[in-house]
């Protein structure tokens, strides 16, 4: 299989469903002319031209609700964010109008869009650059949210959540872009909702998303070479989230390490410890460890954003406690 | 109920007609959904257009079946002038199943996909941009239908609306954005809320066309709509046009007629011009109308506005299940 | 001690703080010649006048950023949105702005502004007027986030907030400001980040804040006529959460049960359940239970509505429920 | 480093010389920033002035020291024109903890209290609410003082500057927006973006008056700013400028020079009117300046610039409690 950058499955994804269906397209800001602030959209205007890559003012409450409008008379567009952190402008959009309209419209208009850019923190981009969202979105019904870790997963996930007929959230790593992995050449797609065991061991569970995916599957590489056998529950879609992949994991290991790449307060892991602690309450061995994000907006200098991020170490350290095992 | 002839002399009587049966009917329309409210068949925010009946329906009678309406949390009386059922508009109000939103949206989202009346929203401003998608929409296709965008002159000094002409300024859209300025944004005029007068000219530095317009006239309002949709079908071009009128009736049902920011005084000088009288004398003294038939058409509309209320009244609350349909839906395009 | 309405307690605080301190002012929409949307600035533009409350055009993020920059240069905004559904157009301003600019200048702009406002659904408003924000607002590092539940938190954690150095969240019941409470003459303070145990009992912990706090209070008298006694905590703040109140109360009753306004995905209820899984697991009798609204947008219809919301019904359901009680 | 003195013939040649210096200082600060980050001591988005040093220089020199400045991610050379040091600039650049902002906020977030520079602010449009807050807070406490928000042009588009610039209309506030027209937002050419190209014509539709200033020459800049402080002092009144010029680098560090977007063809037209060119040629014609004394400055900048980088470099990283600190304060106003 061909060995590809998670940036080129995204731009295969994109490349793929927009010659598949014309109701596709591409609007944000620099997708166009500048190929796309990190490049994922390179040569897609070129080839599909003005109308269907569509180069924005920066305006991203403005934007995404053009994107919400185009979608309610069955366009399919896809809104790119060049970032999640200037997404914040546009949330109105996303939750009060793509969430709600077939809601509230009984059924009558539903939202076949995409908002997708890269989430959470890069290198160095300090605080208002510096955000993860995942758990925001995950708070709202009436959106699906997915977070893919490795490029075949980018590639999948894209393309099932552009075909979706409902709005879907697609928070990619600014730091993944340039990761490699096996992408097939033949088409495929990857179900939203369905989370998958990237690994599997019985001593411990390690539930995971996005860019943490990377370092779970590191922190289970480094634990086996201990005897520490971890089971890495990537759940790919964050919401509608699957439980049953979830608690299924922890019942045979009773206990878990839920990494996360956002602030702990309300995050995407404290809805995963009330899953465990509701479903696997008579399985569990020891509480739940969260590792996420230090409580803080995020620094600029290289030692405090280290200290701030959630990494392997701290992985390793939770596992451990978790396991009972002294460090 | 797109009215589509032209207002020359001789389909003058009958367009005329039309336009007074439909501005009547929204009126005695909302009177009743007023009485409704006292009695708790409505709740929640309810606004009234009475008093600008001849902006929504003079815009809309102009437009074609395939053209697409938008507008705000104020909607009842567009929603009947673009064709949306009385009964289901009140079964809506009352929140029944045969509502056009199955009772899940209220006076606040109307919205009809057999009319391409696309809501009913609820953020000051959040529509503008909508609306301009919708416009994109269009020309990605190359139809040439037109949207109409009805806001609230306090939506003007949002910044949705400037993000919003910006792009349809720029790439050409066929959007006519309509700012309604009926004087309020709830209790703060107009002029305690924007630093300029005339919204209109907010049009000009985003390259759009613009126009102030007579609101209480509904002849008027076709007029400035007849070039504004040419541009939009002829040339991809947006229109802005600030139609000046006045709520006869609080902001919403749970606001005073007038208070603490608006006079008696004030709100009595604009009831000399309410819209609909304006249209009916100047019919009769056109001698396209006589006392009689005006009463004729009252009952007529008494009825179909009874039977709205009875249609709501007894259509069936949604079953509990209904709760969670509609959140997704269950297909794909793959 | 005199009887008062929670709009009036605030309003009392609003006056009093604006008397102490000419550096404090209010603005939002309606708020000076209208009195208010919700009358909780009565009288306060004829007493402080047209350039100490402020009213401004329907521009959510472009009002809260005037805030901001107030501020900023020392003075002591207090900021109101209409409702908290209309602040989502603002949270850029609160969360890149107020949050961050203590940190992101290396402590030198710190931030005394209070941004306040009902929060969650009202009656029969639908799907864009019917949201709680408290999770996301308790999820950013650098708010401080309140919810009081009666007229006399109100009062005393209003006027802490706007004394308070920090960007200040004050989250009201739009249902709440007709309810009344006794709130004494004299001045008092509610220190943020304490709650408060508004009930003793030792079966079941319900653990509460806000608009909850009415229906905890109302399970908790109606189950102890059957015998139940319940330890109501009120959290009062919700950021930074007093943590030790809450593990105390489920240390002693060994089950809990958390009541929530908003939704169940990262709401604050996923937080709470997290820390008390994490430092009374031993203690607990019985899985955590959570009550919150359902997982859908608002609905219009009033029966439609009733269901989606948590109430005194669902709250007495789920205390038996976690007393393995048969219903 | 706030320059008083107005430009009157006796005292022009020292005002020149004070300009050029600042502008040579902002440049050779840059350039030594550019080499500190291809040697990774600076991470992060880093966004050069270099081009478009004679506007911070122009408008900050007219400012007095209770003035207040406030701008976007791009903010060395106007923090150094304000009088923020060299020194702990470069600093906060390398994160360490002298730095400005105590290696907290790094390039996009220069703050620094002691000379009213209200920072860098990294979500475009974001800080020109902010700037009206402060204006406020101006005229609430009756001082005269003036608030200038450096802007670039792609920010105009955005919403937030549409409800400030209202409200500041609206309330005749001090402050002077300035939008540095550099012709690309990112690689995004302004009339790919904006729906007219005078971007300052969008003031007249909030009431506020705007002009367009040719940014490459600081006198003329200054001379625009002359005016507009007049106005925000004695009469509360906003102004609106457009200040052209144009970038010699690439966005940030992380994007060319020339490439998709613009031409080197373009470029090099530009680079024709280097600000600093222009005022070393003036000062040379009215023999104001000699090479010699134009090399002798370039001596002592150097110096100072490589000061700048060895404090940095000297300066210890923050602590690892740093983390926790300065997410709250502790303190109250009780
Ligand atoms: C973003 C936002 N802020 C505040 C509100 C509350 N609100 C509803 S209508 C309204 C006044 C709008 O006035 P205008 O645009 O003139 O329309 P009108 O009601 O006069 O038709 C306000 C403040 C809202 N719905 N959305
Ligand atoms: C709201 C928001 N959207 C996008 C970005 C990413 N971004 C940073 S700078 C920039 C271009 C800004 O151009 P302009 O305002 O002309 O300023 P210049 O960089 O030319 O000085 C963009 C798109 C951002 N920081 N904030
Ligand atoms: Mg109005
Ligand atoms: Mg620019």
């Amino acid at each position: 299989m061909p060995l590809i950058t998670y940036r080129d499955a995204l731009n295969q994804a994109l490349r793929e469903e927009m010659h598949k269906d014309d109701r596709v397209f591409l609007m944000g800001e620099e997708v166009g002319v500048y190929n796309g602030a990190y490049k994922v959209s390179k040569g897609l205007l070129e080839e599909f031209g003005e109308m269907r890559v569509v180069d924005t003012p920066i305006t991203e409450l403005g934007f995404a609700g053009v994107g919400v409008g185009a979608a309610m008379v069955g366009l399919r567009p896809i809104v790119e964010f060049m970032t999640w952190n200037f997404a914040l402008l546009a949330l109105d959009q996303v939750v009060n109008a793509a969430a709600k309209m077939l809601y509230m419209s009984g059924g009558q208009f539903n939202m076949p869009i995409v908002f997708r850019g890269p989430n959470g923190a890069a290198l160095q981009l300090s605080a208002q650059h510096s955000q993860s969202w995942e758990s925001w979105l995950a708070h709202i019904p009436g959106l699906k949210v997915v977070a893919p870790g490795t490029p075949y997963d980018a590639k999948g996930l894209l393309k099932s959540a552009i075909r979706d007929d409902n709005p879907v959230i697609v928070l990619e790593g600014e730091m993944l872009y340039n990761i490699k992995g096996e992408v097939p050449d033949e088409e495929y797609l990857i179900p939203l909702g369905k989370a998958e065991l990237k690994r599997e061991g019985d001593h411990c569970s390690i539930i995971t998303s996005g860019k943490m995916v990377l370092v779970a599957m590191q922190a289970a590489d480094q634990l086996a070479k201990e005897g520490i056998k971890i089971d890495v529950v990537d759940l790919r879609t964050i919401r509608p989230m699957d439980v049953d992949a979830i608690t299924t994991s922890v019942k045979k290991t009773n206990r878990a390490v839920v990494l996360e790449e956002g602030w702990e307060i309300c995050g995407i892991g404290a809805q995963i410890v009330d899953y465990i602690q509701r479903d696997c309450f008579d399985h569990l061995d020891a509480p739940v460890i969260r590792v996420h994000q230090a409580d803080t907006p995020m620094p600029y200098a290289k030692a405090l954003e280290r200290a701030a991020k959630p990494d392997l170490p701290k992985t390793i350290a939770a596992v451990k406690k978790v396991m009972y095992i002294e460090a | 109920m797109a009215i589509k002839k032209r207002a020359d002399s001789s389909a003058a009587k009958g367009l005329h007609t039309e336009l007074l049966h439909t501005m009547l009917l929204q009126r005695r329309f909302e009177e009743k959904v007023a009485e409704a409210y006292a009695l708790g068949k409505i709740g929640g925010f309810c606004h009234l257009y009475i008093g600008q009946e001849a902006v929504g329906t003079g815009v809309i009678s102009m437009l074609r079946d395939d053209d697409y309406v938008i507008t705000t949390y104020r909607d009842h009386g567009q929603a009947i002038a673009r064709g949306v059922t009385p009964r289901s508009v009140m079964a809506e109000l009352f929140g029944r199943v045969d509502g056009c939103s199955k009772g899940k949206g209220g006076s606040m989202h109307i919205f009809d996909r057999n009319v391409n009346f696309l809501g009913g929203h609820g953020i000051v401003g959040a529509h503008v941009p909508i609306a301009t998608g919708v416009a994109f929409a269009i020309k990605y296709r190359g139809g040439n239908q037109a949207i109409v965008c009805f806001m609230g002159e306090a939506a003007v000094n949002n910044g949705a609306f400037h993000e919003a002409l910006n792009m349809a300024g720029l790439w050409k859209l066929p959007v006519i954005y309509v700012i309604e300025n009926n004087k309020y944004g709830m209790g703060t005029a107009v002029e305690r809320a924007s630093s300029i007068k005339d919204m209109y000219k907010r049009g000009e530095t985003y390259s759009i066309t613009s126009a102030e317009v007579d609101g209480q006239d509904v002849l008027a309002v076709r007029d400035a709509m007849a070039t504004a949709l040419e541009r939009a079908r002829d040339d991809y071009q947006p229109t802005l046009l600030e139609i000046r009128t006045y709520r006869f009736m609080g902001h919403s049902m749970s606001d005073a007629v007038s208070g603490t920011y608006r006079t008696k005084a004030e709100l009595e000088e604009y009831l000399k011009r309410d819209p609909i009288n304006l249209l009916e004398a100047k019919m009769k003294t056109a001698g396209e109308i006589t006392d009689a038939q005006i009463a004729e058409m009252e009952k007529e509309i008494g009825l179909v506005v009874q039977d709205a209320w009875d249609f709501a009244d007894a259509s069936p609350e949604p079953p509990l299940e209904a709760l969670y349909e509609d959140v997704l839906v269950e297909t794909t395009s793959g």
